[in-house]
């Protein structure tokens, strides 16, 4: 499978993603679509940790190596950090909830200038 | 250029998956832009991630796919879901954001994409590139624990004052406090 | 080290009349540190042991900066004429009751501390950090006892100037960086390795600096607000001795570092000067408030000495010395009377005043004396100097001497019509009961006469003090 | 010699020594002392003055250095005077008439009070003080002290009661007036300076071959300048008319005998130059012509008896200048001299009249003073008759050699300078018939009577009188008597230089000589007796006249033109510089730049909406245009070539 | 190594000190020996006296200017605990909490200053803002408060989402989790390999997170609404320690690794200074509330700050450290005046000089010292980096409209010590203003000005 192909993927995913957070109100659903700029970026990794993975291993005539095993490692990172801000992020946006019974994020406006 | 072949005998199959689970993902994450109401956005985005969770399998990711589907599908979105529902936001509750604003992120999006692919696509050394699909078993727990107990011990330490923060957080914020 | 001392004693002073409690005390404290300042400045102009006047001191090495300081013959006359001022200044002002007298006294020390470091630093960054300093003691002193308007205006001239300090900085810096060792020593920039545009583009990052302490006209605007917002005292010190900021700052490291560009812009700048000369007369020849007039007549004078330093001519370089001096005592003359005057009119407006000459004789002579050595009239001290630079111009460009000539003409006519409203005419209801100036103002003021008239009789002193700058500036590379 | 140049210090340090004393003590001093040192000073400079003038007549003289008013490698300005016939002889008249005129303030000014009468006789002897600079210094440096300082004195002087805005005016207008000449003559220095490296007469006369004769027209036409503004000549004159506004003592000293006539020392002074500068020399004798004829006619239709006097003062420096540019060095300082005399007289004269009418200035409410003032009556007419020109009165001789110089100049400068002197002699008697003559035109008040005036004030007249009746015969010219014209001898050797230069005219034989100078005597007692004849018949009367004398009494509206033509311009100028360049220009600009800033910042802030979209759009947007930049950058076309290739 | 571990495990024993005990004092003063206990603990490291050792595997790596730089932010996290202790007692009843929060950023900070790889960097910057979302959430009942962190959080989030897709195309050009920036390349042809694509647009993507977390224009805006919006205590705690720390983590990571982007770094690089300039400066001119003034401030500093990033040499470094210093000093001051005070706009200062000297002393310390006057820490700190760009060379342009809107930062700043100084008033206060808190100020104030007279003194640890 050549690269290209799931760099363009992940890319689409990402811009998919942005779209959303520019396009959206919702302060969760914007929240979701970082969350899934985040999980393209984890597939692009893999791909990638894949890719290079192949790579040594043709050098290395077919000899399993374990290049490319940290960027599965840095996904797995990622999804610890997707996981904590998630926690924190929902608290925050509960909190806001609680005050102004609302989550559209255009009501943010008494800081500004 | 034994490897060469054994890509060659297994293209078609993967292929296949391959296109299925990407349109897939990207109808799915369109969906979740274009649907009002917030528990369907919540419901696509579950279906993309396992999308994505089948694209880590065609990668023989095997463990970062489960990961995957019980952090992601499982606990996050549930968390999520859980939050919807407890606001009880429904398609009415969010008003449609402003249509310049609407047209101006799609067009600062696309370009972003545009930009990024122009510049992937120019990128020589990738254009040859293969990913090895469903050999090699670096995706496999044996091995990822092994890596990650031995080099990535201390930032998975270190992941823990994450975690706590994280905590303390959820204390801060969530806790009535009287007042 | 006696050079320190010049900048210790106000500092120290100034610290200890901060701490002082708000009575009299204070009064004589600062007059007392100001004399003791004078005593040493009068023994560095005489000393001649060179390693009694410098200084060095290392105090960044890693910026190959350090803490040097060096008096030639032009920063011995500048820190003699600010040792003489401020003693004149505190004794002028001393029968009036300054609010937070402690913290006015403490103030105007810190800036004679800046004067005086600024007068003899030797090491570019040294030199522009007291030039700071000297700058600072001003901004409050102006916006807490100024006139009503003092904040905005007080505001408008520290920011005026700050920006073209921040353009002196720039230009030391990239300086220093062409400088084979990266040093800010005089003696090293001078050997700074520039291309030409990069000189010239230096030259005017120095200049405009040192235009708008003078100032030179179009940069001037601050300078009659701020003189007329500013506590007199403070003005004083502004146009007595800070304006020659400026001009030092031309002669000490100016000239010596850019003498090529220096020839080069000379036109320029002699134009602009000339032109602010005659343009500040014409202002001041129509200006009915006292104070303005004076801060207008002051561009006029100042517009001649930076005139004068960029004709290239020894006799110029040796006048403008003198006059920096003469026309320090002059001004500070001027404005004390001034000062006097509205304290005892409660108005500047000249339109308002008259006949004060009937009730203030004594007032009134030394007006005229002052006003006398404002338009140069021979045997008062200001005369030999602007012989000489007028003499020095006219070598240079004989049009342009005889345009600046001009502004003899004029001085003669604002200040003539001065002294005509203020003192002649019959009296009327606001000078009615005007009283004779104070004995310790008159005594401060007898000062200044004696050396008006000395300095218009006999200043070869001057001369000879000054020499040796004259000498070093009158080489040709 | 050497005895008389350490003495010539004393000269100056007299007066200025008076002026000290009378200047500080002015609280503590009685008048009678003030008076006393006053003119004590000047006496004792006469004193020694007199002493110096027979060391020159023996022959002596010199150059005295007393120090150094600076010394600088490029240039060194020695405080030196120098004695010889020209200063000597004008040592004698400052400090002669000085002496007689501060006798007779003491009694003219004797209802001052004590500070202010202190104050009058600090201002004299300081002007005597720096006339005495001025004609004693040996270089052009020290002359312009002098010169300046004599200026400030008129200032003051003239403005001596200033409690009158009018008297304050006047002084101003003198001023700088004379600031406007000095102008010229410093910009003269600075080229004789930049030329020739001294300012010393001697170093200059020395160096005067290495001169082009471009710069000495230059240098003499600044120095003429200088000349106009303090000998009052065309177009710088209308000061001293105003000038009238001082004590009248004052009039007769500054504005008569001594200070007006320090450019025609001057040019004296420098008459080498000026006899190397044909051009500038034609030009004196035009302006000094014009001034003499056009300040005459004004003189026909004054009433002021001062200004009348004032207005011939200019007239006759007219001449003097007349002379120089002739050519006629000795004439010109012979008139000088004369002219010292008799103008003084007729100002004491004039003040002694004043006194006496408490202050009436008007001729027009006068007459008949002759019974009641016999004695300045007496006076004022021998300088009347000595003014007019008519022998053997002072004024003749010196005229004559004017005129005769001129005539050899130029025919035409004759025929005017004889309708000038013609005017003068009917101006004169006229003013002295409407005076003196006729019956009185004023209501004696029985308090004060109208009587004459103390001996302090008589007796300077006397000498006065003597001097302008006899004071002529030092210069009796050659067709007369050979070799009675003393004075050209004394200044043979100031002018000699000169001499040798003027190419010799077709002298005129005596016979011509005695026909002409008949002729014109006649003419001028034609025009006396007409004067008398007319002023007698008919007052002026005190409505403004109409026409030509109309024209003439409001002196041509000189002063007038100068307020509109030059003075109201210069001011709207400069109001136009303060209120439109200074204010709304240039500072305008200075705050418009911070007005700027602040108005950058209310409209920058606005770009922070508060809305998250916007800013993430923002940095989307923002991030598309870096990848743009990177796009467009080099490396990526070098890379495309080396890759494509 | 020690600063990392003990200011994790403080952070627990604050966590705990909540339980312990319910006096606010105590815990305050616990944090406060906590806090020196980590700065000596780190001090320890620097001078390599006692390091606790730990194998890690390369994924950090401790050099002396990030263990001198860890010292300088711990001495100002210390200071900032002294001057405003009290404050954050009166923020929110989770005392002890916010305490951890504190520390658990400071354990972020001294990761950030000793990261090797992306991983950790990543690791570092999630660690030293997640804790900040939530301080800046602090204030539950406040709008603004509530409206900063969600701002905060959602802007943070996506930036770290752009991070993350600049780790991994870089990851996908190299194969590794460094920067490299074609640092294999040479520089003179600058193509002697060819550069991967991916790299640079990772590269750019990094970039451009990494400005955000550094509030650069134009990825700044959050900056003054969550500056605004936060507690003032912890907005002063966020615009001095973690600010510098980002910019040590932004400098370390591409100082000589950008040969790749080819000129348009040196275009790029320029241009956001200028923006960041302009934008700070210009913007904070009408400002009326001075804490949002100071938000906008920040923002300037950050634009000469960002000078160290062109001209990455040796003056750079001990500018940035400099810099961090004097300039955390000033602001933690400024703002432990500010906290205290009723009234947040300019009005709320007038008279201050009258009411209490020293404070106004202090604060007008603290503002020349911002607004770079000589004499002050503030003064060197701009020298330096204006001496770093003159060195550099090739943007004198810039150095002079830095020099520009310096002059315009000096009319904000001298605004507010007019309003102490030249009006009359007399400010009201919501916490008290107690002698001990005047002198520890006045300290912090000697100490700008020793460091204005001596920036060797700090430096100095530079040439041990």
């Amino acid at each position: 499978m050549p690269i290209n192909y799931y760099i363009f993927f992940c890319l689409t995913l990402f811009s998919i993603g942005m779209v959303g957070v520019l396009t959206r109100r919702n302060a969760i659903i914007i929240f979701m679509c970082i969350e899934l700029m985040l999980n393209a970026v984890n597939l692009l990794l893999v791909a990638f940790s894949k890719m290079h993975n192949g790579i040594a291993a043709a050098a290395a005539n077919n000899a399993p190596s374990t290049v490319g095993g940290d960027g599965q490692i840095f996904v797995f990172f990622i999804m610890v950090v997707a996981a904590a801000e998630v926690s924190v992020g929902l608290a925050i946006i509960v909190m806001m909830y609680r005050n102004i019974h609302s989550v559209d994020i255009n009501f943010l406006n008494r800081l500004k200038n | 250029m034994r490897c060469h072949s054994v890509i060659y005998d297994s293209m078609s199959i993967v292929q296949i998956l391959f296109y299925l689970l990407s349109g897939l993902a990207v109808f799915a994450s369109l969906m979740v832009l274009l649907s009002k109401n917030p528990v369907h956005s919540v419901l696509w985005l579950i279906v993309v991630f396992f999308a994505i969770s089948g694209h880590y399998i065609l990668l023989n990711a095997q463990f970062l796919a489960i990961v995957n589907l019980i952090v992601y599908a499982g606990a996050i979105m549930v968390l999520f879901l859980f939050v919807i529902m407890l606001m009880n936001l429904n398609a009415s509750t969010e008003p449609n954001q402003h249509i310049w604003m609407k047209l101006a992120g799609v067009i600062a999006g696309g370009c972003f994409l545009i930009m990024m692919v122009s510049l992937a696509s120019q990128a020589g050394d990738m254009a040859t590139k293969q990913v090895l699909m469903k050999d090699g078993n670096i995706g496999l727990i044996k091995d990822l624990g092994k890596l990650l107990f031995s080099d990535f011990v201390l930032p998975f330490e270190i992941t823990s004052v994450l975690f706590l923060s994280a905590m303390v957080g959820a204390v801060v914020l969530g806790k009535k406090d009287k007042a | 080290m006696i050079s320190v001392l010049l900048i210790l004693i106000p500092l120290i002073t100034a610290l200890v009349a901060f701490a002082m409690p708000a009575s009299g005390s204070v009064k004589n404290w600062a007059i007392l540190s100001a004399l003791a300042t004078l005593v040493v400045a009068v023994l560095a102009a005489v000393t001649t042991s060179a390693n009694l006047l410098q200084v060095n001191v290392a105090w960044l090495p890693v910026l190959g900066t350090q803490f040097s300081l060096q008096m030639d013959g032009m920063s011995k006359m500048l820190c003699l004429l600010t040792g003489i001022s401020f003693p004149l200044i505190f004794i002028a002002i001393h029968k009036q009751e300054t609010p937070a007298a402690p913290a006015f006294y403490g103030w105007m020390l810190l800036s004679q501390a800046g004067l005086m470091g600024v007068f003899l630093a030797a090491d570019a960054l040294l030199f522009y950090i007291f030039w700071e300093l000297a700058l600072i003691p001003v901004y409050f002193l102006c916006s807490l006892w100024g006139g009503e308007k003092r904040i905005a205006v007080t505001f408008k001239f520290f920011i005026y100037t700050f920006l073209g300090s921040l353009f002196m900085l720039t230009g030391i810096i990239y300086l220093s960086y062409h400088v084979p060792g990266g040093s800010f020593a005089i003696a090293a920039l001078t050997k700074a390795a520039l291309s030409e545009s990069q000189r010239n583009g230096l030259f005017w990052l120095f200049f405009i600096a040192f235009a708008i302490k003078m100032p030179l006209f179009p940069l001037h605007t601050w300078q009659p607000d701020a003189y007329e917002e500013a506590p007199t005292a403070v003005t004083m010190v502004m146009s007595g001795i800070m304006v020659k900021m400026g001009l030092f700052a031309v002669v000490r490291w100016l000239l010596p570092i850019f003498p090529a560009a220096a020839v080069q812009f000379s036109s320029v700048i002699i134009a602009l000067a000339v032109t602010g000369m005659l343009y500040a007369s014409f202002i001041a020849m129509q200006q009915n408030n006292l104070k303005r007039l004076i801060a207008y007549s002051s561009i006029a004078h100042i517009g001649l000495m930076c005139a004068a330093l960029f004709t290239a001519q020894p006799g110029a370089y040796q006048g403008v010395m003198i006059q920096m001096f003469c026309h320090g005592i002059n001004v500070i003359g001027l404005w004390i009377i001034a000062d006097a005057v509205e304290k005892k009119l409660g108005t500047r407006e000249l339109s308002e005043m008259g006949g004060l000459a009937q009730k203030a004789p004594v007032l009134a002579i030394l007006l005229v004396v002052m006003g006398l050595a404002n338009v140069a009239l021979p045997l008062t001290n200001s005369f030999i100097g602007e012989f000489m630079m007028f003499n020095g111009l006219f070598q240079y460009n004989m049009v342009w001497a005889a345009v600046a000539g001009i502004s003899i003409i004029l001085a003669a006519v604002y200040t003539l019509r001065m002294i005509q409203q203020i003192l002649y005419g019959p009296t009327n209801a606001i000078t009615e009961n005007a009283t004779d100036l104070s004995a310790t103002t008159r005594w401060a003021l007898l000062v200044g006469v004696i050396l008006i008239i000395v300095g218009g009789v006999f200043p070869q002193p001057l001369i000879d003090l000054t020499k040796d700058t004259v000498q070093a500036l009158s080489i040709k590379p | 010699m050497i005895i008389m140049s350490h003495l010539v210090f004393l000269v100056p340090l007299f007066p200025l020594l008076g002026f000290l004393i009378n200047g500080l003590g002015r609280n503590l001093l009685s008048k009678k002392s003030i008076g006393a040192i006053g003119t004590g000073a000047v006496l004792l400079s006469f004193l020694v003055s007199i002493q110096l003038f027979l060391q020159v007549l023996q022959g002596g003289g010199g150059v005295d250095t007393l120090f150094y008013l600076f010394k600088t490698p490029e240039l060194s300005i020695p405080f030196a005077f120098q004695v010889d016939a020209l200063s000597a002889l004008f040592l004698l008249i400052i400090t002669g008439i000085g002496s007689l005129i501060h006798l007779y303030s003491t009694a003219y000014m004797h209802d001052e009070s004590a500070p202010h009468f202190a104050r009058y006789f600090a201002y004299l002897n300081l002007f005597v003080f720096s006339m005495l600079l001025l004609v004693l210094g040996s270089g052009f440096v020290i002359m312009f002290i002098g010169w300046e300082g004599v200026g400030l004195c008129s200032y003051l002087l003239i403005g001596y009661w200033f409690t009158n805005n009018d008297y304050n005016y006047a002084a101003r207008k003198a001023f700088v007036m004379n600031r406007i000449g000095d102008l010229g003559f410093l910009l003269a220095i600075f080229w004789i300076i930049s030329k020739l490296g001294t300012t010393e007469y001697a170093g200059v006369l020395a160096g005067v071959n290495k001169l082009s004769s471009s710069d000495i027209t230059a240098i003499t036409l600044l120095l003429f300048v200088g000349a106009m503004g303090k000998s009052a000549q065309i177009p710088l004159y209308t000061w001293l008319p105003d000038a009238m506004a001082g004590p009248t003592p004052v009039s007769a000293l500054i504005h008569a005998a001594t200070m007006v006539t320090a450019g025609i020392y001057m040019i004296a002074r420098t008459n080498l130059l000026y006899t190397m500068a044909p051009f500038t020399q034609s030009l004196v004798a035009i302006i000094g012509l014009a001034t003499a004829l056009f300040a005459a006619t004004i003189a026909l239709r004054q009433n002021d008896i001062k200004k009348v006097l004032a207005y011939s003062t200019v007239s006759q420096l007219g001449y003097m200048f007349l002379g120089l540019g002739v050519g006629a060095y000795t004439g010109a300082v012979f008139h000088v001299m004369t002219h010292a005399f008799f103008k003084a007289l007729l100002f004491l004269g004039a003040g002694s009249v004043i006194h006496a009418m408490h202050h009436e200035q008007d001729i027009r409410k006068m007459g008949g003073l002759q019974k009641r003032l016999p004695h300045t009556h007496l006076t004022f007419l021998l300088g009347c008759l000595a003014i007019a020109g008519i022998p053997p009165f002072s004024g003749f001789f010196s005229k004559d050699e004017i005129l005769s110089a001129a005539l050899q100049a130029n025919p035409i400068f004759y025929v005017l300078g004889l309708i000038g002197a013609l005017l003068t002699a009917f101006y004169m008697f006229r003013l002295y018939t409407l005076t003196f003559l006729g019956n009185a035109r004023f209501q004696e008040d029985p308090h004060h009577a109208v009587h004459e005036s103390p001996w302090q004030m008589v007796l300077p007249l006397y000498v006065l009188a003597i001097l302008s009746v006899a004071g002529g015969w030092i210069g009796i010219p050659e067709w007369i008597l050979p070799h009675a014209h003393r004075l050209e001898e004394l200044l043979q050797p100031i002018f000699a230089g000169s001499v040798a230069l003027t190419q010799e005219h077709s002298h005129l034989t005596h016979a011509q000589e005695w026909m002409l100078t008949g002729a014109a005597t006649l003419l001028i007692i034609v025009a006396v007796i007409f004067a008398i004849r007319s002023a007698s018949k008919n007052v002026p009367s005190s409505d403004p006249a109409s026409g030509f004398s109309g024209l003439l009494e409001n002196k041509w509206y000189i002063d007038e033109l100068y307020d509109n033509a030059i003075v109201k311009p210069l001011q709207a100028f400069a109001n136009l510089l303060k209120n439109a360049i200074e204010k709304s220009g240039i500072d305008a600009l200075v705050n418009g730049v911070g007005k700027l800033v602040h108005y950058g910042g209310r409209q920058m802030r606005l770009v922070q909406s508060g809305q998250v979209g916007n800013y993430i759009l923002i940095m989307v947007l923002s991030m598309v245009v870096f990848l743009l930049i990177w796009f467009n950058d080099s490396t990526l076309m070098k890379f495309l070539h080396s890759f494509f290739s | 190594m020690n600063a990392i571990i003990f200011s994790a495990l403080l952070g627990v024993v604050m966590m705990f000190s909540g339980i312990v005990t319910q006096n606010k004092q105590t815990i305050t003063r616990i944090s406060w020996v906590g806090m020196l206990f980590l700065l000596i603990v780190n001090c320890l490291h620097a001078y390599g006296t006692w390091v606790i050792k730990v194998d890690t595997h390369g994924t950090l790596h401790f050099d002396s200017i990030g263990l001198i730089f860890n010292s300088i932010v711990f001495f100002a996290a210390f200071l900032f605990l002294i001057l405003s202790g009290s404050d954050i007692e009166k923020t929110g009843i989770h005392l002890a909490e916010y305490y951890a929060l504190i520390f658990f950023v400071l354990c972020g900070v001294s990761i950030l200053t000793a990261y090797n790889g992306l991983l950790m960097l990543f690791l570092g910057i999630e660690i030293m803002t997640i804790p900040l979302y939530i301080l800046t959430g602090a204030d539950k009942r406040n709008l603004k408060s509530n409206e900063a962190a969600l701002k905060y959080f959602l802007m943070g989030s996506f930036s770290t989402g752009i991070m993350l897709m600049g780790i991994a195309l870089i990851y996908g050009a190299t194969g590794r989790f460094e920067v490299t920036g074609g640092s294999g390349l040479a520089p003179s042809t600058g193509l002697a390999i060819r550069p991967s694509f991916l790299e640079v647009g990772g590269l750019l993507l990094l970039f451009v997170s990494m400005c955000f977390k550094v509030s650069a224009a134009p990825f700044h805006f959050w900056t003054p609404d969550v500056y605004d919006g936060a507690p003032s205590v912890f907005t002063s705690y966020m615009a001095t320690i973690v600010k510098s720390a980002g910019f040590f983590a932004f400098i370390k990571l591409f100082e000589g690794h950008t040969i790749i982007l080819g000129d348009s770094w040196n275009l790029l690089v320029p241009m956001v200074i200028f923006l960041t300039l302009l934008i700070g400066n210009i913007t904070a001119v009408f400002q009326q509330s001075v804490k949002r003034m100071l938000a906008y401030s920040s923002i300037a500093q950050a634009g000469f700050m960002l000078f160290a990033l062109y001209g990455t040499n040796d003056l750079a470094k001990e500018g940035i450290l400099l810099y961090a210093f004097s300039y955390s000093l000033a602001t933690i001051g400024i703002f432990a005046i500010l906290i205290k005070l009723k009234d947040y706009s300019l009005d709320g200062f007038n008279g201050l000089a009258t009411q209490y000297p020293m404070v106004a002393f202090a604060g007008t310390i603290f503002l020349l010292s911002l607004a770079g006057i000589p004499l002050t820490g503030g003064f060197f700190a701009k020298y330096y980096m204006l001496s770093a760009a003159i060195k550099a060379g090739g943007i004198f342009w810039l150095v002079i409209a830095a020099i520009l809107l310096a002059a315009v930062s000096v009319y904000y700043y001298f605004r507010v010590i007019q309003s102490m100084y030249f009006k009359k008033g007399t400010p009201e206060w919501n916490h008290p203003v107690s002698k001990s808190f005047q002198w520890a100020l006045m300290a912090v104030a000697v100490m700008v000005i020793l460091i204005g007279l001596f920036p060797t003194l700090l430096l100095n640890f530079f040439y041990f």
